[in-house]
């Protein structure tokens, strides 16, 4: 446990809570996941599960106010990069949230629904923390692979 | 503030092109949704988008296609993508888009299919 | 007053004390910059400024001691884009440092002593609050152009 | 961990070419540094570096040419720079760096000065 904290390495972004910014966030969380042996296409899957995320946060946490802040931080050792998404805002229930399957939602002709399915299939784990109004936390793990 | 999102439209024979030019993401997926609505409003539902130069798509502009493919084919149109570069396609596959939206190799094949018999509403995957 | 803190807007980035993070920085920056009028000249040259001050934190601060963070704040109003960059560091006192002339440092073989000197012509305003070991904030700002 | 900064070097007769790719900053510069501490250790003092390739510079890189412009000069070598793009070039400007080193258009005339009459330690600009 000492041991992998050494070699812990931790990367936080603060935004102003607009979707203006979701490609900011991306440049940030691809910048970090060039350093960890994730071939292209995972890290730029990687950025889409935060993307989503932090779309979720501006649009439902937040709705659509910038005078508030998302906070990502990357946190980044031997083994994994977890991504922990922070907001103030007013939280939900995770559990209710079921994930539907894209051919209904295109019956329905939904417009959205999509993002919390994406980020459970490209994460190896997801977990919700939520305290509304104070601390609402989104912890996303994917594992490294081994270098070649 | 350069622009991250730009659409180019063209119209070929019956098939109108939109061709996607940077990041669709929550941020610039109304601009898309607002280019499809008037043309599809103004009914023209043969449409191809040409993914080539999209260079990346969350959600939000996936959920732009999800809405609009069931109005385009009830009147015998489709919404047909071709030249998605791999990192966007993934996206696509990951939530099974690629077997509900016809997806080829290029934009150009793409519009040809609508030439052919089976121009109409055909909700099958292309190889690619 | 108010108003222009209703349309302030600030980004902040923590990274680890290492100058491999320099790129990571400059990204940061240079997303930034491309929402302000900057031309693609001054924006570059922004990135410059900040690369110079976090290289500075980095080396004589922190004396490349990854466990210790960088702060870099950028907040961006009608006028202005004003970026802080913070450490905890050992300080040092920035009016002892001369800037040199580079044909002198050239006839010395240095190989630094170039950074200070090109904040300074790069930036409008450049600022030290120094509290060694506890709080060291330099300050720089650039004037927007006015939108064409 | 993708390389962000690269060295290829080339001999051109005399002339030992150090082709400069993406950043060289506070992290990057010992890389060339070291490069050319063995070249210049080794008498090769005709050197001619094409930044064509050379997205960003910072003081720290600018270091690394004042470093060792004296003591190519001493022995009738040079440092002679080519090919910059503009986003870097002004980084030397500001600095004063143009009236230091002579800087070329493109590393082909840099490589070409070297082998006229005034092919010696001239610390003299010249023009774009
Ligand atoms: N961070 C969040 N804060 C509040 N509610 C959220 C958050 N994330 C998701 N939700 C809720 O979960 C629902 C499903 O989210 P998602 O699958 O991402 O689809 P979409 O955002 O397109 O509706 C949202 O409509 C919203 O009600
Ligand atoms: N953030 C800082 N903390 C401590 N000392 C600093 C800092 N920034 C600059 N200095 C001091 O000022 C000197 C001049 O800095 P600079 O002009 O950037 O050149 P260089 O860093 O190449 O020496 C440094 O050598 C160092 O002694």
């Amino acid at each position: 446990m000492e041991m992998r904290e050494s070699i812990e390495q931790s990367f936080t972004l603060h935004v102003p809570s607009s979707s203006e910014n979701l490609a900011l966030i991306r440049s940030f969380v691809s910048e970090i996941a060039a350093r960890v042996t994730l071939n292209e296409e995972e890290a730029a899957l990687l950025a889409v599960a935060v993307d989503e995320a932090c779309a979720n946060v501006i649009e439902h946490a937040y709705g659509h106010d910038a005078s508030k802040q998302v906070t990502v931080r990357a946190t980044i050792d031997e083994e994994q990069i977890r991504i922990d998404v922070i907001d103030q805002g007013k939280g939900f229930d995770p559990d209710a949230v079921k994930p539907k399957d894209p051919r209904l939602l295109i019956k329905e002709r939904a417009s959205g629904g999509l993002g919390m399915g994406l980020i459970q299939r490209i994460m190896d784990e997801v977990k919700y923390h939520v305290v509304p109004g104070e601390k609402n936390e989104l912890k996303m793990i994917k594992k490294r692979r081994k270098p070649a | 503030m350069p622009e991250t999102f730009q659409i180019h439209e063209e119209q070929q024979g019956a098939v109108r092109i939109f061709r996607l030019i940077g990041f669709l993401d929550a941020h610039t997926a109304p601009q898309f949704e607002k280019a499809l609505q008037a043309k599809v409003a103004g009914g023209d539902c043969r449409i191809v988008v040409d993914g080539s130069a999209l260079t990346y798509i969350s959600s939000a502009g996936l959920g732009v296609f999800m809405s609009f493919i069931e109005e385009v084919r009830e009147v015998d149109g489709d919404i047909r993508i071709g030249g998605l570069i791999s990192k966007v396609r993934q996206v696509f596959d990951i939530l099974g888009f690629s077997e509900i939206f016809r997806i080829f190799p290029t934009a150009e094949e793409a519009v040809n299919s609508f030439a052919k018999p089976d121009a109409g509403n055909v909700a099958m995957a292309e190889g690619e």
